[in-house]
């Protein structure tokens, strides 16, 4: 565990915030450009997992567990919420045959 | 924490109930278990207690939240009898749902690590996806619940980023280390800090629909099943806020002075847009809608006036207000029925001839909703408007106060239709225990604007 | 006691109205309530002793549920408590449609209308200033004539947008209080507020008034609600509810925030003469006579603002006389007006005509009503146009020159509408029109004994409000006696 | 002197006697048989009457000259103190015994004027009410009781020349009448108020008590004595507020007997009379009142030269006549205004009543021009008006020689110019009053018809009438003719004359001979005129001359002010409810409305339905808000 730390600790903090940050506007990107909501939903993902990997950086440059210990009720909401998700898309098909999301726009005004 | 527990259970009891495919003895194990979980939340009073290495902590804030959000839940549960009499399928999982919410409801109030508030957002937002979206074939409630889901996950990973932000500079998850690791800088605050900070509360901002991050509201309060909006409108903005209000007394005050003002400009913001949205709204569950996003902006002025009676107001606020809500959002379901589904505004009319009863009862919700004397609106306001002029916000007041007038505008405008005649005849059929409820709640909205009480939390 | 006793009284009547159906037996009940209801007045009146009641409401707020009275109190309470049985009466032998809901919201808003003369709390005062306003919305948007869904609306919502200013002002002297706060009035007395927030507290504090009486210019909700409302509603809103703006202003202004009314003082009288001069301007040209009548109500309101502001012993006792003279006036008014409706169906004077020939007792109580309005020395308006001009007069000789242009404007439309309507040859269609009947009498003749009555024997009424008057002018007093000393 | 209290108590009688005629016909109108209310009412007013006389005889043998008598507080508030009470002196006795001697003639002679009327009752119920605010206004100890009746009696005038409602023209008379005397009000009351604030009471004998501590000439009081000239100027239908008395001809004659002659008009004379001590302190005004007088007097008797209607020329003749009371109250010769008035009240009384029987008797014209020869047909009507024709123009020894002959006197005293002014005036005077003296009655009949000589219940109070306005003069002789001006002095008590200056006997000899020299000549120049030659006056608007049109036109004064005053203030009423109510205000309020609610949907707008803009409307606002803390 502490060899882990350490290793991780080569790596300069700011490079784990950049690289996540980075992750983190990609998935934003991804999120407001794209149509599709599959894509979306992968997008989101992506956001998320930026975040896990920002807290795992953090838990072992602050030797704290509590970072990682986050990481995994983020997994499991993240796990949640694209079963949720999916099975919405599922819907959608189902409802309008498509999985464009800008074909949902009655709800307006 | 029984409370907790037995909720969850409860739900999961509901589940297995399911299969029995006997409806009628969902609603009665429902309102049951509620009201054991009631009496277990009411014993713990004044008995403090804390769980999971103080991730959460039980004290009177969150009982008195928790029953608040109880007895609304009992209320819509209520109601829901007569609503769910139609519904073949699935019954079992919305009540389930809704008390699954419920659970996650009662995390965030109770939560003292960023971690349960995540954790309770979460479980009370994955429900609600999916009760949004209860009506499968709907294409409204498949927009509305998808687009709920897409701003909502959007919102939770903001809120992510914020609170490993937030991690990242204090290295802990504990409420009240933060605050004492923000006490240090005395109010300058790095900037990674502070960006953390924001996004925690637009995250929590966003689920109380706070403007500019209230423009799921209005669609997913339109296209939800009405009973669902209900639930969505009361119980979840009550957590919310009881959330917010937690993660700000716990962690935040005082608010260093750019996210102070930030929140600021977040509640004029809400104040206008919710009130303006609504004064021009054809539509009735819409106009319910812009209303929550006013009402969100009083309750902003209540917590963010740091007052001792801010918690109380609080609560007196989102309780009066859901006991408003729910029964309008009922009396607009009986109503629509009648129209033949429509939503507008013009479906109230005749109301008055049809049922005088009900049309009066509308009246004093619509009236506890504006703020008018001698309901528990009123009173509400008034306490919101004493903290925040007695805390010298002088401006927003006022500004509150006008706004405070476009909504009387907007709810006498209903009335107005309440009260007017129409040529129109279809039958509004009022089950006897709505009726009983509608008039209960406009009962006590009334009690509750004579008989004023605040609670020492 | 006796006063939770007659703030109680029309409630529960009200209440209990609602279960009975025969329409006739229901308006009796309604009728037998406001008298009995006068008769306690009269006995509080008549009592050497003075009451009170309190206890305590929400007091965390500061909040206690306190009636008493002063002088001026007692005058208003007089007023609601006179004008409501002639209110009730204007209904007889009339169809109406839902008549217990209507009977009920008449008392209902009379409960109100006690409750704020009688309230010694701030909070109080509010609460029950805004439940007078609701059941007259709905008298007036469920028995309202043309237009009645978009002129009640505005009317209401003009209403309470000066209400929520006040409530803001009395949030704002809430929290100004020592201690652990509280709205009580007496408190608020107490309050040495710095002068620069009292000038602008002031229209925090007045807006509110100013609409409710109405002050020029913010009068425009009123042509259009007195046209379309219901007899009965015109004359609670008329008679009692314009006062409300008066009582409020002495309740709150002058004691509180006395700094900012010498601040604007010259401000408002200006103001409310020229609401004077444009009210009865306007009135000449008014084709309908409800609203020439509304304008004429407004002149005179303007006076009594502008008097009021005057603020010395004359122009005070003159405007409470006014309260009392103005609603026995304006409801006796709007009651022949009605009549002169219910007859001819028309209220446009280019209409009307030789009405006289065929009821020669209309036109004789309508002239004497009139000339009442048009402050005729022995009638009870003179005496308080004659108090208040003189307490004008004692500010500036321009503002009773222009506060007594009333005397000449207010003959000028008023007898022109008397001529249109009652003289002049006999019009086409109207050669069945009935005299007045007994009711109607009944109604009108005892409004015109006291119109006459306190022409001739007001002294009653000075020394009901004497005490108060005289405590009143002095809240001014010292303040502007130290400005002088200032200035010299 | 013991005994003096009691009786005098009983002087709330005489107003009452009136009130009680009033409640009675007023409120039985519609039972009472016409004659009974005839009788009822002329009978309240003769017990008005008797009770005066008794009064007068009381007062006298009490030694007294004057008495309070208060019947109770109407208005004691703070430091005002306004008793409802009356003043009992020689000036209210005199006013009191013209109001209820002519005043009961006046009803007698209606009982048979206006029989055939179907309102007959009402009528006497308004007469009635008349008497009682007069009696009112001059019986009031205090100015506010004064003005009770000052209003009362406007309106009762309105209520009679409104009499006959049918016609619209009546009922616009009655309201202009109504509304001058109002405008006039303003001005009396603003000077009671000036005067409570000065002396901190309104009651007479306080005021003048303590006016005397004022300079003459001190600004306050010739404030107070101007505003409460105004009230005069409006009740007394002076320049520049005359014009509603001719209109108010309007109404029935023995109206304008009663209440446009005898008394209601010189109401304002009385009231400048009995504030004659302020009035003596104030020169500014006295000037004033000379000038308002002169000018009224000259104007109405030219404008009265070329009136063709009999009631129009009496009425600009009564104007005229006040016009000589005000000179006369200029003078600060009260007594002789108060003078002038009484005999003004039985001449012009007399006159009234006597157009009133030749109306009757013609059926109701009043153009003089269609009349003509009536003294053959009407023999007392004719020797009664010849006799109050005489007694107007100042002939001696009728009454009217003695008070206009004192005026001139007065005037000769204060400048030979105003005499000079004053006498062409009186001249007029004689030439119109003859000039319709011999159209109506000498000459031929100019139109068919049998008129007839008046019922006797009509000539008996004309020859009563006739009788005093013939010798009234007697009541004042003045000493050069061996009198010893027992009027004068019985005023002397309430009324303060300005100190007068004596002149000569022979000087007055001489102003007499010289003014009935030319009176003579105008009586011939008229004779010549209008009998000989038999001229009859042209069609109005036929003139060819400019100066006679403007007459005929009476100098267009009701025309500039309906062009001035009436006309500008529809167009003002009309401006404001139009332009300012209903495009300016009321719109600014339901513009802020509209524009909220062009907000509104502004904001509901913004809401497009659209996923992808709600994310990119987040991440804005999610970005914006980053900006907003990092820099703030």
């Amino acid at each position: 565990m502490k060899e882990i730390s350490s290793a991780i600790q080569l790596i300069p903090l700011e490079h784990y915030i950049f690289l996540s940050v980075a992750l983190f506007c990609i998935g934003l990107m991804g999120v407001l450009f794209r149509r599709n909501t599959i894509i979306m939903l992968m997008c989101i993902e992506l956001m998320f997992n930026s975040v896990t990997l920002l807290c795992t950086a953090f838990s072992a440059y602050h030797s704290d567990p509590a970072g990682q210990v986050f990481v995994f009720f983020i997994m499991i909401v993240a796990a949640a919420e694209v079963a949720v998700g999916l099975s919405m898309v599922v819907m959608m098909k189902r409802n309008i045959d498509s999985v464009d999301i800008n074909l949902l726009n009655r709800l307006k005004w | 924490m029984s409370a907790l527990i037995i909720t969850t259970v409860l739900g999961i009891i509901l589940l297995y109930l399911g299969l029995t495919k006997n409806k009628a003895i969902l609603a009665p194990a429902a309102i049951t278990g509620l009201l054991i979980t009631l009496f277990l939340s009411l014993k713990t009073w004044g008995h403090g207690s804390k769980y999971f290495h103080d991730m959460i902590i039980i004290d009177n804030f969150s009982v008195a939240f928790n029953v608040s959000m109880i007895i609304i839940t009992i209320l819509i549960f209520l109601f829901g009898i007569n609503y769910y009499k139609r519904m073949e399928l699935h019954v079992a999982e919305q009540y389930s749902l809704m008390i699954f919410a419920l659970a996650g409801a009662f995390l965030m109030t109770s939560f003292s690590n960023l971690i349960m508030l995540f954790l309770g957002i979460e479980i009370l937002s994955i429900p609600l996806y999916i009760l949004a979206g209860g009506k499968k074939t709907s294409y409204r409630s498949n927009e509305a619940s998808f687009k709920y889901f897409m701003l909502g996950s959007f919102a939770t990973a903001f809120f992510l980023f914020g609170i490993a932000l937030v991690y990242g500079a204090s290295a802990t998850f504990y409420l009240p280390e933060i605050k004492t690791y923000i006490a240090q800088f005395n109010g300058n605050l790095p900037p990674m800090l502070m960006v953390g900070l924001l996004f925690i509360l637009i995250g929590v901002a966003f689920k109380v629909s706070v403007a500019p991050f209230h423009f799921w509201s209005p669609d997913v309060y339109e296209g939800a099943p009405t009973l669902v909006t209900a639930f969505m409108a009361t119980v979840v903005k009550t957590a919310g806020f009881a959330a917010f209000y937690r993660l700000l007394s716990m962690g935040l005050l005082p608010l260093p002075a750019p996210l102070k003002k930030a929140l600021w400009v977040m509640t004029g913001l809400t104040l206008l847009i919710g009130n303006l949205g609504a004064l021009r709204q054809t539509n009735f569950k819409r106009l319910l809608a812009y209303s929550a996003i006013a009402h969100s902006g009083f309750i902003m002025l209540a917590v963010l006036s740091q007052h001792d009676l801010s918690a109380s107001v609080l609560l007196y606020y989102t309780f009066v207000y859901s006991l408003a809500t729910v029964p309008l959002f009922i009396i607009f379901i009986l109503v629509k029925r009648a129209s033949s589904g429509l939503e507008t505004l013009h479906i109230f009319q005749g109301l008055y001839k049809k049922k005088p009863w009900i049309a009066v009862f509308t009246t004093i919700l619509l009236m506890s909703l504006a703020g008018i004397p001698l309901t528990a609106g009123f009173i509400a306001k008034y306490q919101v408007f004493v903290l925040s002029i007695s805390q010298g916000y002088l401006a927003i007041s006022i500004f509150a106060i006008l706004m405070a007038l476009i909504g009387i505008y907007y709810y006498f405008f209903v009335v107005r239709e309440v009260f007017t005649e129409t040529a129109e005849s279809n039958p509004i059929i009022v089950s006897k225990l709505n009726a009983a409820l509608i008039i209960v709640c406009g009962v006590a909205v009334v009690a509750l604007g004579i008989f004023v009480w605040n609670v020492p939390i | 006691m006796i006063l939770l006793i007659i703030l109680i009284i029309p409630f529960i009547t009200g209440l209990s109205l609602l279960l009975i159906r025969n329409s006739a037996i229901l308006k009796l009940v309604a009728l037998i309530s406001a008298v009995a209801n006068l008769l306690v007045t009269l006995s509080l009146i008549f009592s050497a002793s003075v009451s009170s009641y309190s206890v305590d409401w929400i007091s965390f707020l500061g909040t206690k549920f306190t009636l008493g009275y002063d002088g001026i109190s007692l005058i208003m309470l007089f007023l609601t408590n006179l004008l409501f049985p002639f209110i009730v009466l204007a209904g007889f032998k009339r169809d109406q449609n839902q008549t217990p809901i209507l009977y009920a919201l008449i008392l209902f808003t009379q409960s109100a209308l006690i409750g704020v003369f009688l309230a010694q709390n701030a909070f109080l005062f509010y609460v029950f200033w805004e439940l007078a306003l609701i059941p007259v919305y709905f008298i007036l948007l469920l028995w309202g004539g043309e237009g009645r869904r978009n002129i009640t609306l505005k009317f209401f919502i003009y209403t309470l947008t000066g209400s929520l200013f006040l409530l803001f002002g009395i949030i704002y002297l809430y929290q100004l209080t020592p201690g652990s706060h509280t709205t009580d009035f007496s408190a608020f007395y107490q309050l040495n507020i710095p002068s620069t927030t009292q000038v602008w507290l002031f229209w925090i504090l007045f807006i509110a008034f100013a609409i409710k009486m109405p002050v020029f210019p913010f009068h425009t909700w009123q042509p259009s609600t007195y046209t379309m409302a219901p007899t009965q509603g015109m004359m609670i809103l008329a008679g009692v509810m314009t006062k409300m703006g008066i009582y409020g202003a002495l309740r709150f202004l002058f004691p509180i925030v006395p700094k900012g009314v010498l601040y604007w003082q010259n401000t408002v009288i200006i103001m409310c003469l020229i609401g004077v001069i444009y009210a009865s301007v306007i009135a000449f040209r008014q084709t309908n006579l409800k609203k020439l009548i509304a304008f004429s109500s407004m002149a005179h309101i303007s006076l009594m603002a502008a008097a009021m502001f005057v603020m010395n012993y004359y122009a005070l006792q003159g405007l409470l006389f006014q309260v009392i003279s103005h609603g026995v006036t304006i409801i006796a008014l709007f009651y022949i007006v009605n009549l002169i409706g219910e007859r001819t169906g028309t209220l446009d004077l280019s209409q009307m005509g030789g009405i006289k020939l065929r009821a020669p007792n209309l036109a004789i109580l309508l002239l004497l009503v009139i000339l009442g309005s048009i402050a005729l020395p022995l009638t009870a308006g003179f005496i308080c146009e004659f108090l208040m001009i003189t307490g004008l007069f004692q500010q500036s000789v321009w503002f009773a020159v222009f506060g007594g242009l009333t005397m000449i404007l207010g003959a000028v439309y008023m007898l022109y509408a008397y001529q249109r309507v009652m003289l002049g040859d006999l019009r086409a269609g109207f050669e069945r029109i009935p005299d007045i009947r007994s009711l109607d009498y009944i109604f009108l003749i005892p409004l015109i004994i006291i119109i006459l009555g306190l022409g001739i024997f007001p002294q009653p009424l000075f020394n009901m409000a004497d005490e108060s008057v005289y405590a009143m002018q002095n809240f001014l007093k010292p303040v502007a006696d130290s400005i002088l000393a200032i200035i010299r | 002197m013991v005994g003096l209290i009691p009786i005098i108590n009983i002087v709330w009688l005489i107003p009452a006697f009136p009130l009680l005629g009033f409640l009675i016909t007023g409120s039985a109108y519609k039972r009472l048989k016409h004659r009974q209310a005839g009788i009822i009412a002329s009978a309240m007013v003769f017990f008005s009457f008797i009770a005066s006389v008794v009064l007068y005889f009381v007062l006298r043998s009490s030694g007294q000259e004057s008495a309070t008598v208060t019947l109770f507080d109407w208005i004691a508030i703070y430091n005002m103190n306004i008793p409802f009470a009356f003043l009992i002196d020689h000036l209210s006795l005199t006013m009191m015994l013209i109001i209820t001697g002519v005043g009961f003639l006046i009803h007698l002679y209606s009982i048979g004027y206006m029989s055939g009327d179907e309102r007959v009752n009402s009528f006497f119920a308004q007469m009635n009410l008349f008497t009682f605010s007069m009696l009112l206004l001059v019986m009031g100890a205090n100015y506010l009781v004064l003005f009770i009746g000052w209003e009362g009696v406007g309106l009762c005038s309105y209520l009679l020349i409104g009499f006959w409602f049918k016609n619209p023209m009546n009922n616009y008379a009655a309201r202009k009448a109504f509304v001058m005397n109002r405008i006039g009000d303003l001005g009396f009351i603003l000077g009671i108020i000036l005067l409570f604030f000065t002396f901190k009471s309104v009651s007479f004998s306080e005021v003048f008590s303590q006016a005397s501590a004022f300079q003459s000439g001190a600004p306050v009081i010739t404030m107070i004595t101007l505003l409460l000239l105004v009230g005069a100027v409006g009740k007394s239908a002076q320049i520049p507020l005359f014009t509603w008395l001719p209109d108010a001809m309007a109404g029935p004659t023995p109206v304008s007997a009663l209440i446009h002659a005898a008394t209601m008009v010189t109401a304002g004379v009385y009231m400048i009379a009995r504030s004659s001590i302020l009035y003596n302190l104030a020169p500014i005004t006295l000037n004033v009142i000379i000038i308002l007088g002169l000018a009224t007097a000259i104007l109405a008797a030219v404008i009265a030269l070329r009136q063709n209607d009999i009631k129009k020329v009496l009425a600009y003749s009564t104007v005229s006549q006040l016009g000589y009371m005000f000179l006369a109250l200029g003078l600060g010769a009260y007594s002789t205004a108060i003078f002038h008035l009484t005999t003004h009240a039985f001449f012009k009384a007399l006159l009234f009543l006597g157009a009133g029987s030749v109306i009757h008797a013609m059926g109701g014209e009043q153009d003089i021009r269609k009349m003509g020869g009536l003294s053959k047909t009407m023999p007392v009507t004719y020797v009664t008006f010849f006799a109050g024709t005489l007694a107007i123009s100042g002939i001696p020894p009728f009454s009217g020689f003695f008070s206009k002959d004192l005026i001139l006197s007065k005037a000769f005293e204060h400048s030979v110019l105003l005499y000079i002014v004053a006498l062409v005036g009186a001249l007029l005077t004689c030439f119109y009053m003859f000039r319709l003296l011999y159209l109506v009655f000498f000459g031929e009949q100019r139109l068919p018809g049998h008129p007839h000589e008046s019922p006797r219940v009509m000539t008996i109070p004309l020859v009563i009438l006739s009788i005093l306005a013939a010798f009234g003069g007697v009541l004042n002789i003045p000493s050069f003719l061996g009198g010893n001006s027992n009027f004068s002095n019985f005023l002397q008590s309430s009324v303060i004359s300005k100190a007068p200056e004596e002149i000569s006997h022979s000087t007055e000899i001489g102003l007499i001979l010289t003014s009935l020299v030319l009176l003579s000549l105008v009586i011939l120049l008229a004779y010549r005129t209008y009998v000989r030659k038999a001229l009859v006056p042209a069609e109005e608007g036929k003139s060819i001359f400019f100066f006679n049109r403007l007459i005929e036109r009476k100098f267009y004064i009701d025309e500039i002010y309906t062009e001035v005053f009436e006309k500008p203030f529809g167009f003002l009423s009309d401006f404001l409810f139009s332009k300012v109510e209903n495009t300016v205000l009321d719109p600014a309020v339901d513009g802020i409305g509209s524009a909220t609610s062009g907000f509104g949907t502004l904001v509901r707008r913004i809401q497009r339905g659209n996923i992808s803009f709600y994310l990119f409307a987040m991440v804005a606002g999610i970005l914006l808000f980053i900006i907003f803390i990092l820099i703030v």
